[in-house]
């Protein structure tokens, strides 16, 4: 009970039952901690192996950005679409992604998509290598600035979710690049 | 009397059995039934011939005022003694006659005696349904004993052609019984001839019932089936087809002459018919070569002799008809059963090859000889006695001013006589063949060398022989034993009596003229063959019913081929168009109906609704078929709005689950399915659904105006609100309906799922509704895939992933699932829970559910479905069916009605108060059901074809090699 | 809120009608599940829009529903039927109506 | 101004500007030229429309239990929309039914090699 | 527990009987014993019921004990709980049958897991359409049976059968559409979908919109009743099923249309204006029906045919709206459902032992089987209208009926019932000729002993070579062989039955007050 | 109780679609024809209701200002049903194309033969009473 507990899932099904019922009661935390239990033991998956842990300030900003990023965007691409007479160019990129882990990757991709311009629509999970499809390429700065742009984004994931350990692997990964990779 | 009838049956039914244990003997043993019969009659005789009568009435079924009423008067016990006597006779004949191993015996003797059976009821019974009853089982026993010998296919059609003849007539007797006995207020038959009822319809009645009189004893137009029952094994056409069955319309007609008579058309049908089969039958006899058919047609034609005569209405001819029915019983059935000796004796029955067996049978031919004798009215035998009464009574007719209160004048009436005895004439004659052609010798013909027959064997036709001589004798005793009948009539010129000798009188003349007339005719027999074969046949009714058979047969064929169109698209036009045209019709057509319209409740509506009605034609209009399901998509989208905009957001909610989960189920069938549908080129069709579409459209909207207008009442579910709250202890109205106020419905509804959902399987998997659920393991194959995509170090997010060829997976999509799926778990079980206040409930949560099942199929394919839900789907309906099922019998055992709800309001400490309501255990049933729906499906129509499409090889990156990798678990 | 209504309906509804051209135009089964994405999100902006206006959270579930499983029809058109050849045909070439 | 008409205005702008999006991502579908460009119209303003319908619902409705649900309205329209989007434009790409003529670049075409298995 | 609370457990039982049987899929013989024990259970349900309802006036129940008029209720009447005892019997029978054919073939025809809680449902089905005694109940009703009848009827998905099922299904699905309308534009004008209420709101409604809808519901019934020109779907699905499962669903299936007619055309429509329209149907369906039958050359279809013939009696008795009438059409559906059940077994049987069912290849089966021939031969008289059978006694009360109406069309229609009368005698003696007694072929002399078993997961066809007849699937044919016959020996108190229940219909009092103790609201 | 136009309209363009669909030979576009009209009678179920309201939810709506609750409990009813008799219907499109390639309804093919007789001018093939046609093999061919 106590390890099931401590589970991240059980402890999101109790939230999202108490936001679901919109009551923040004892009996609605309960019955939200019993259905999260039963509802994983009964439909068992593989344990989510994540070491990192939220900085709750990261995340905020995380979100934020993304907030900001969307407005920005949606607004870029409506007027894309409203420009009669005009067709936008587009191009397929690909980022090597620094960390190596599925969940980052995955936040990374999601955000990416989400954000406007720019959408992932291949993964190649050896070496976490994004294939991203872009809206109006009118020219190869636009193409690098999305590869920063995606590269830039999966920073501020690490930041926000990873632990000490896993964000010094992805700086010694960066700092390699940078330094190996001059292009 | 029902026991007599109880005894035949019992007989019957025993007869295949008594055959096997005692072979040919057992028919003596059947013989005890009509024996039996014969004996208890002979017992009643003081009392029948004293005028009285034996009456027992066991009620059978009053509604139809159909009881087994018998009753036993002099007509009934003279008949009855015929058929049980010569019934009981021709049983024992029959153990000669046949050959101990002959096939068939069994079943010959359970039919004969059954047969016996029916025609002493028939004889018996007082009331008209009843009659037709044993009408009816005789002519299906004949059926069967004509059909004797299966395998013929002249016998066949005979026993068929038979029973078609026969029952045709039986049935439009059986519409005539049914006219007078409605008209009666009674089918007593004494009660009815007793007060006869008049009328139109007793008119029609009696006619029809004269039609199932005249089919049944073989009179013209009906005349050509008995000499085709011949094929019949002769004891059956000497009991059958001369002594008992044929009998049974000579019986009706005298049966109901006291009392219909006078009735306007029964003079003409039963003279008219009586005297024309006479004579054809006759003529017809003359020209036959085979004894048994001659025999037949002479039968043909003595039966239009007894119809007229027992059919003309005087108490003379009462009388004389009784003593004729008796003697041809006799002679005819004593003739038939010599034939049939002659025929096992000789081996053949054809008179152009018999010859000299006067000499080498002289018993038999004595026999034959005594009743052919009765048959030509020779005297001083029965027939002799029986015709002379007839002349008398005809002549009455014609000489006394109302024709013996007949009303006949005397054209008819002479007219009638010479016919008459121009046909004594033919009998005389064909009497004479019949006698020359079997025992004579012939000049030409060597003689006939017969095998020795066992004396038993002649016992009973000599027996029959000997009584026609023996009545002839006894004509004052008949008279008297008779009379009680004939006194049902009217008195006429004279008391009619019979006897051998009237004096010189009229008849006398008449009968010498007929037997002097007969011999002329067979002298002549050279140039009467020679005028019969160019004579061209009047009536050949023997082709007409052919042809009617074949006209029935193409007509049948014609209209089923109209008809039965063997198309679908047909048949729904055909339902449709009926729909446009009847109730479509009334709306039109029928009484003036207003129209109170609106145009909207919101505007929104209009938007929303000529939006789904753009879809809708876009739907009809699209060739692929994707396409199509897209656009009906957007209808059901348009829908759950519409039903939003009208204040239903439980149905929003449904509407939208159910139309996402069909979207998806039919991307998983139409995969496989070729893109486009295929163009139909007949453009006419086109526009004649078009034509149809827009006028059952119109209709329909036609429908709704009218009916929506009418409405006045207040709907029942005003009260609902109130209630829903205080008894089904529930705010969202639409759930308490589902899982409570209807939860009846809710139930037969989640039945239909169950087997839909079973049906869907049994479609794919076929014979069986368990598909096998395999569950990735740790396999060589997968451990080597997992070091090549890095999964070694990597988190697993979805177990079935791993089984799908890389260019098939997401780990996009895999992680999100992997996040999202207990969520969408936890919120099908929210909207289970709070569905009884607020929108939700057993389907959408079940919905729900299943959807997330089918995002996990969806991630990593069927493995990963198994992965998800291990258990077997028809488990999981089962299971919501019992909970369901048992929540309703539950309140049963608590003493409520069936599905009848508790509220139980608990205070739990901590948790503050429990609102439970009992019926969320019936919601849970519910919501089972669904998941074992979506179970199904996605196991049938997902994994199902993904490993039949992988097994035919369809697609490349399923290869069949990676089954081996995965253990086939237990469900 | 009427006036809120009005325009929104009016966005609502021209974005229907674009998407539901967009489904019948193709030429992918790809760029009609897109449209059914687009068609999807209008009604749930439809929801919230009569939810807001009349103010009641009666169909609060039914966004929960087209958030969580909205994606599974275009998801499964991707993961099944998007390998189609081009039409043999054009689209115009249909029946009467 | 009360708190009330406050709440009630920044709710009409938000849904306002949610339509409009709505109806700028229908547009965006219906003019642009090609598969993968339609699919940005199409999931990106929406997305932010949507987050503003459910904002304007949040601020019209001011109930903390509507608030709860919303909350999980827009999480999980985050979480589920760009998987739709991955997979249209994944499956669209792989099947060739992206236009080429209007590449600029394409880096992934020598990545889906068939002898390589790498991707997932 | 009064006798009215065990009225909803012929569908309750069942059901959890397929609850049972589906949660339990994989050992057959738990799966074989909950059917037998569940449609037992009905069979003797259903006498109580009939007892206590002829005794006591009709049984009522609301469920979930909700106040009238607001729940759903049941009704057995005489009428309902007439049908409800008939269609158990039949289907208990039908259901040992089926087993019989199991433990013969192995359940090659009749996979156990997907056949048992079908039937039960099956069967559930058809007892609610028969105790429904709301509008919208009775169609959830009929989608039960329905849906049920699908899986049933594609059974194995040979292509025949799912041909034939395509066409079964879709019309099925199309007159569920037609009832479903029906149900909206009825609670449009009346706001109620319960029968007691709605036979006092209907008459209140003006004659063209009643019209509207009685037609409608007319039209409905009549496409699953088969009445003519509503009926050629039947004879193009029927005969395709696996034997027990044509059997049930031609004794059933469409008498649950007849009893639909009769329920809704003598409760919500008396004074009907449609007697003339119904009598034209019942004599056109009497008529093309039977000469279809006449047309045919295999058994099976012949049958259908005279199923739908025969339809045309009991829209007859309903047609002509009187006591005696509705008496002979209840009658005969009783009759009905028992003998063409029997047939359609016995037709199995046919097929077991000859190898086919088509008249032009079976030959002497009278005489290598004369079981066979007593067992087929008994019920096509009956079917035939050969007394003292109850075909003959339903038919002579229809007659009867017809001749008292005293009308022209009622004469014509009794002409037409006796010509159809005559022509189905025609149409299965034509048959016996054939099969029964025409020389048999080789094979049918010499049968292939018993058929090989199969698994339930192993496909094949029905047995296509003669194979010798097992004890199991004859003794429960010759059981409703000789329930048959034994109708025509209870036929007085069974019509007195029908009788009684015909009265209670024409008076509509009996039901109403019954169902609504407190008035019409 | 008057009738609202809109939703009349929209339904009965639903079934006219649909009908026309549902007169095809093709399984999945009658089976897409009976998904129309049923959304078509289901829209007639909210007309037969009465007047829009509110939600029938007691707290939510005022009891006079809801929308008929009955209506709506048998379309969603119906909607249920109809999805179980969709998924089968699938599945037998399915299995139709299994056997057959394709998933059209065809004609009988014994009401076929007996029409091919009836233009033929032919007996059925069960007619055994005729003497001038050559007789019937007795048993098999
Ligand atoms: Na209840
Ligand atoms: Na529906």
């Amino acid at each position: 009970m106590g390890h099931a507990l401590r589970s991240p899932m059980v402890v999101w099904l109790t939230i999202a039952w108490v936001l679901l019922w919109g009551d923040l009661s004892i009996a609605n935390v309960v019955s939200g901690a019993l259905i999260g239990i039963v509802v994983t033991a009964v439909f068992p998956l593989p344990p989510i192996i994540f070491e990192g842990r939220v900085h709750p300030v990261a995340v905020a900003r995380l979100l934020g950005w993304f907030v900001v990023e969307l407005v920005v965007a949606s607004v870029q691409v409506t007027a894309l679409a409203l420009r009669f007479g005009h067709q936008p160019r587009n191009a397929v990129v690909h980022v090597d992604l620094r960390s190596r882990s599925d969940l980052y990757l995955t936040i990374t991709a999601e955000l990416l998509t989400l954000v406007p311009g720019s959408m992932v629509i291949e993964v190649r999970r050896t070496t976490s290598t994004l294939y991203m499809h872009l809206l109006g390429v009118r020219d190869d700065s636009d193409v690098d600035r999305a590869k920063a742009h995606a590269l830039a984004v999966e920073e501020r994931v690490v930041r926000a979710l990873a632990s000490s350990t896993e964000l010094a692997e992805f700086r010694r990964i960066r700092s390699a690049e940078v330094g190996g990779s001059p292009s | 009397m029902t026991l007599l009838l109880l005894l035949h049956l019992g007989l019957a039914a025993l007869g295949p059995l008594v055959v096997r244990a005692m072979g040919r003997y057992a028919f003596l043993v059947l013989a005890l039934a009509p024996a039996t019969a014969f004996c208890w009659l002979l017992a009643q005789s003081s009392r029948v011939a004293q005028g009285g009568s034996v009456v027992e009435v066991v009620t059978w079924v009053p509604s139809l005022d159909l009881d087994l009423a018998f009753r036993l008067t002099t007509l009934q016990w003279v008949l009855a003694l015929l058929v049980s006597g010569i019934g009981a006779l021709v049983l024992a004949y029959c153990t000669w006659y046949f050959d101990g191993d002959a096939e068939g015996l069994g079943r010959f003797g359970l039919n004969f005696t059954g047969f016996a059976g029916a025609m002493l009821g028939l004889v018996l019974a007082d009331d008209l349904l009843l009659l037709y009853v044993f009408w009816e089982l005789t002519t299906v026993f004949s059926y069967l004993l004509i059909g004797h010998q299966t395998e013929r296919r002249v016998d066949r059609r005979a026993a068929l052609q038979a029973l078609i003849v026969t029952t045709a007539g039986g049935l439009a007797m059986l519409v005539g019984l049914i006219l007078i006995g409605d008209a009666a207020g009674t089918y007593r038959i004494s009660e009815i001839l007793a007060a006869p009822p008049t009328g139109a319809a007793v008119t029609a009645g009696v006619v029809l019932a004269l039609v199932g009189a005249v089919s049944k004893s073989a009179l013209i137009p009906f005349h050509f089936w008995l000499p085709g029952a011949m094929v019949a094994p002769t004891p059956v056409s000497a009991y059958l087809h001369a002594a008992a069955m044929v009998k049974a319309g000579v019986y009706l007609v005298a049966l109901l002459a006291p009392a219909f008579a006078d009735v306007g058309p029964w003079r003409p049908i039963v003279l008219g018919l009586g005297a024309a089969t006479m004579a054809l039958g006759g003529w017809h006899a003359l020209r036959q070569t085979d004894l048994k058919l001659l025999l037949a047609h002479g039968t043909v034609s003595q039966l239009g002799f007894l119809v007229a005569i027992v059919g003309l209405g005087t108490r003379s001819a009462a009388l004389a008809g009784v003593a004729m029915v008796v003697a041809h019983a006799l002679f005819k059935a004593s003739l038939f059963l010599v034939v049939g000796i002659i025929d096992r004796a000789a081996g053949t029955r054809d008179l152009r090859e018999l010859s000299g067996l006067a000499r080498s049978m002289p018993v038999v031919t004595a026999t034959g000889l005594a009743a052919a004798a009765s048959m030509a009215a020779i005297p001083p035998v029965a027939g002799f006695v029986a015709k002379e009464s007839v002349f008398i009574a005809f002549l009455d007719v014609g000489v006394t001013p109302d024709g013996d209160g007949t009303g006949i004048g005397p054209v008819p009436a002479g007219i009638v006589l010479a016919a008459l005895v121009a046909g004594s004439a033919l009998t005389v004659a064909y009497t004479a063949r019949f006698a020359w052609g079997a025992f004579a010798a012939k000049r030409d013909v060597p003689a006939t060398e017969p095998v020795a027959v066992a004396a038993n064997f002649v016992a009973a036709p000599a027996l029959l022989s000997m009584l026609s001589v023996a009545v002839g004798f006894a004509g004052a005793a008949e008279t008297a034993l008779i009379e009680p009948y004939a006194t049902a009539f009217p008195p006429g010129a004279h008391e009619p009596d019979l006897a051998l000798w009237h004096g010189l009188e009229p008849a006398l003349a008449l009968s010498a003229a007929a037997v002097l007339g007969g011999l002329a005719l067979f002298g002549l027999r050279g140039r009467v063959e020679r005028l019969q074969a160019r004579a061209v046949p009047l009536l050949d009714a023997g082709r007409t019913y052919h042809s009617l058979m074949r006209g029935l047969d193409r007509l049948a064929v014609e209209v089923t081929g109209t008809t039965q169109r063997g198309s679908l698209p047909i048949y729904l036009a055909v339902v449709l168009v009926v729909v446009v045209v009847l109730p479509g019709g009334a709306l039109v057509f029928g009484s003036p109906w207003e129209v109170d319209l609106r145009a909207w409740d919101v505007p929104a509506q209009a938007a929303v609704g000529g939006l789904v009605a753009v879809a809708a034609v876009l739907a009809a209009r699209a060739r692929r078929r994707l396409k199509a399901v897209v656009l009906v998509g957007v209808t059901g989208y348009g829908t759950a709005l519409l039903f939003l905009l009208h204040g239903a957001p439980d149905l929003a909610l449904t509407q939208v689950l159910v139309e996402t989960v069909t979207i998806v189920v039919f991307v998983l069938v139409m995969r496989r399915l070729p893109i486009y549908f295929s163009d139909r080129p007949l453009t006419s069709s086109r526009w004649g659904r078009l034509g149809i579409g827009v006028l059952v459209g119109t209709a329909f909207a036609g429908f709704v105006l009218a009916a929506t207008s009418a409405r006045t009442a207040d709907p029942v579910s005003e009260d609902f609100a109130a209630e829903a709250v205080s008894f089904g202890g529930g705010r969202n109205i639409v759930n308490v309906i589902l899982v409570d106020i209807r939860a009846w419905d809710t139930l037969g509804e989640i039945s239909v799922l169950a087997v839909a959902a079973t049906g869907v399987a049994s479609m794919v998997f076929v014979h069986t509704r368990r598909a096998g659920i395999a569950r990735p393991a740790e396999g060589p194959t997968i451990a080597a895939r997992r070091r090549a995509t890095g999964d070694d170090y990597r988190n697993t997010w979805l177990r079935g992933g791993r089984t799908l060829a890389p260019e098939r997976r997401s780990i996009i999509f895999e992680v999100v699932t992997r996040l999202a799926f207990h969520t969408m778990i936890a919120f099908s079980l929210f909207l289970l829970f709070s569905g009884h206040n607020n929108p939700g409930g057993g389907f959408a949560g079940g919905l729900v559910a299943g959807l997330a099942l089918m995002v996990r199929y969806l991630a990593a394919g069927r493995y990963e479905l198994d992965e998800a839900a291990p258990v077997d789907a028809g488990l999981v309906l089962g299971l919501g069916l019992v909970v369901a099922t048992g929540t309703g019998l539950m309140s049963l055992l608590f003493g409520g009605e069936v599905l009848q709800s508790a509220v139980i309001d608990v205070t739990v400490p901590l948790l503050g108060e429990i609102h439970l309501v009992t019926s969320i255990f019936f919601d849970i049933g519910v919501y089972l059901v669904v998941v074992g729906l979506m179970l199904d499906v996605l196991r049938s129509l997902g994994s199902g074809v993904d490993r039949q499409a992988a097994q035919n090889g369809d697609e490349e990156d399923e290869p069949a090699a990676r089954e081996p990798e995965v253990v086939r678990g237990a469900g | 809120m009427t006036v809120v209504l009005w325009v929104c309906g009016a966005a609502f509804g021209s974005a229907a009608a674009l998407a539901v051209w967009r489904m019948n135009q193709g030429p992918r089964m790809l760029d009609r599940m897109i449209a059914v994405d687009v068609l999807i999100a209008v009604v749930v902006g439809a929801l919230g829009l009569e939810a807001a206006v009349n103010r009641h959270a009666t169909t609060l579930p039914i966004l929960v529903v087209l958030s969580l499983v909205g994606f599974v029809g275009a998801v499964s058109v991707a993961r099944f039927a998007a390998g189609e050849a081009r039409p043999p045909v054009p689209e115009s070439e249909e029946g009467p109506l | 101004m009360t708190w009330d008409t406050a709440f009630d205005i920044a709710s009409a702008c938000c849904l306002v500007a949610g339509a409009l999006l709505g109806l700028a991502a229908a547009i965006g579908l219906v003019r642009f030229p090609d598969l993968l460009s339609r699919m940005h119209a199409a999931t990106k303003p929406q997305v932010l429309g949507l987050l503003l319908v459910v904002l304007g619902v949040g601020l019209r409705l001011r109930d903390p239990g509507a608030v709860g649900i919303l909350v999980l309205v827009a999480a999980m329209q985050l979480l589920t929309t760009p998987v739709a989007a991955h997979m249209v434009g994944r499956a669209a790409y792989r099947t060739g039914q992206v236009r080429e003529d209007l590449l600029r670049t394409d880096e992934l075409t020598t990545a889906l090699d068939p002898d390589d298995t790498g991707t997932a | 527990m009064t006798a009215a609370s065990l009225v909803p457990l012929p569908v309750v039982l069942p059901l959890l009987g397929a609850g049972v049987a589906l949660a339990l899929g994989r050992w057959a013989h738990v799966q074989r014993a909950v059917s037998v024990v569940a449609l037992s259970a009905s069979v003797a349900i259903a006498a109580i019921l009939l007892v206590s309802a002829d005794s006591q006036g009709p049984l009522v129940v609301w469920i979930g004990g909700w106040p009238e008029p607001l729940g759903i209720s049941l009704v057995a009447d005489r009428l309902s709980a007439l049908m409800l005892l008939v269609s158990a019997t039949v289907t208990l029978a039908v259901l040992v049958y089926s087993l019989g054919q199991g433990v013969a073939d192995g359940t090659r025809d009749t996979p156990l897991s997907i056949y048992h809680p079908t039937y039960l449902v099956l069967s559930a089905g058809v007892a609610n359409a028969f105790l429904a005694g709301d509008l919208f109940n009775l169609f959830v009703g009929f989608e039960v049976l329905l849906a049920a009848s699908y899986v049933l009827m594609t059974l194995t998905g040979t292509g025949e059968r799912i041909r034939a099922g395509t066409t079964y299904v879709v019309v099925s699905l199309l007159s569920s559409l037609l009832f479903l309308t029906a149900i909206a534009l009825v609670y449009a004008a009346t706001g109620t979908v319960n029968l007691a209420q709605l036979s006092g709101r209907l008459a209140d409604l003006p004659d063209g919109v009643s019209l509207v809808l009685q037609l409608l519901l007319l039209t409905t019934f009549s496409i699953k009743a088969a009445v003519f020109p509503l009926s050629a779907w039947l004879p193009d699905s029927y005969p395709t099923a696996p034997a027990p499962v044509t059997a049930v669903f031609a004794g059933l299936l469409t008498k649950v249309g007849v009893y639909a007619i009769i329920r809704t055309q003598t409760l919500l429509f008396p004074d009907s204006p449609l007697t003339d329209l119904l009598m034209w149907a019942a004599l056109l369906t009497m008529i093309v029906g039977i000469l279809g039958a006449v047309a045919q050359s295999e058994i099976k279809r012949m049958l259908s045919f005279t199923l739908v013939s025969h339809i045309g009696y009991m829209v007859f008795g309903v047609a002509l709206a009187t006591t005696s009438g509705l008496a002979g059409a209840i009658f005969y559906v009783v009759h009905h459902i028992t003998i063409q059940t029997t047939l359609f077994l016995v037709a199995g049987l046919v097929e077991r032992r000859g190898g086919s069912t088509s008249l032009n290849r079976l030959g002497g089966l009278a005489t290598v089987s004369p079981i066979l021939g007593v067992l087929f031969f008994v019920p096509a008289m009956n079917l035939g209208g050969i007394p003292p059978f109850s075909g003959f006694l339903g038919k002579a009360g229809l007659l009867q009926a017809g001749v008292a109406a005293d009308r022209p069309l009622a004469y014509l229609l009794v002409a037409g019932g006796v010509v159809t009368s005559l022509l189905t005698l025609y149409a299965v003696a034509k048959a016996w000729n054939l099969a029964f007694w025409r020389a048999a072929p080789a094979e049918i002399l010499e049968p292939a002993g018993t058929a090989p078993r199969g698994s339930a997961d192993e496909p094949g066809p029905p047995p296509a070579t003669p194979v010798a007849l097992p004890a199991a699937m004859v003794a429960p044919t010759a059981g409703l062989v000789l329930v048959g016959v034994a109708l025509s020996v209870v036929a007085g108190p069974l019509f007195g039955v029908a009788d009684r229940a015909a009265v209670d219909l024409r008076e509509r009092s009996p039901y109403v007050e019954s169902v609504l103790p407190g008035g019409v609201p | 109780m008057n009738a609202n136009l809109a939703l009349v309209l929209t339904a009965s363009v639903l079934v006219a679609a649909g009908v026309y669909l549902l007169l095809e030979r093709s399984l999945t576009r009658v089976l897409i024809g009976i998904l129309l009209i049923s959304n078509g009678v289901n829209i007639a179920f909210l007309v037969a209701g009465g007047p829009a309201g509110g939600a029938p939810i007691v707290g939510v709506t005022e009891p006079a200002r809801m929308s008929d609750s009955l209506p709506q409990a048998m379309v969603l009813t119906a909607i249920v049903i109809t999805l179980g008799i969709t998924a089968f219907l699938l599945a037998m499109a399915y299995r139709s194309w299994q056997l057959t390639g394709h998933d059209e309804v065809q004609d009988d093919v014994e009401d076929a033969a007996i029409r091919r007789l009836a233009v033929a001018d032919a007996e059925s093939r069960s007619y055994d009473d005729d003497d001038e046609r050559a007789p019937m093999p007795e048993g098999r061919p």
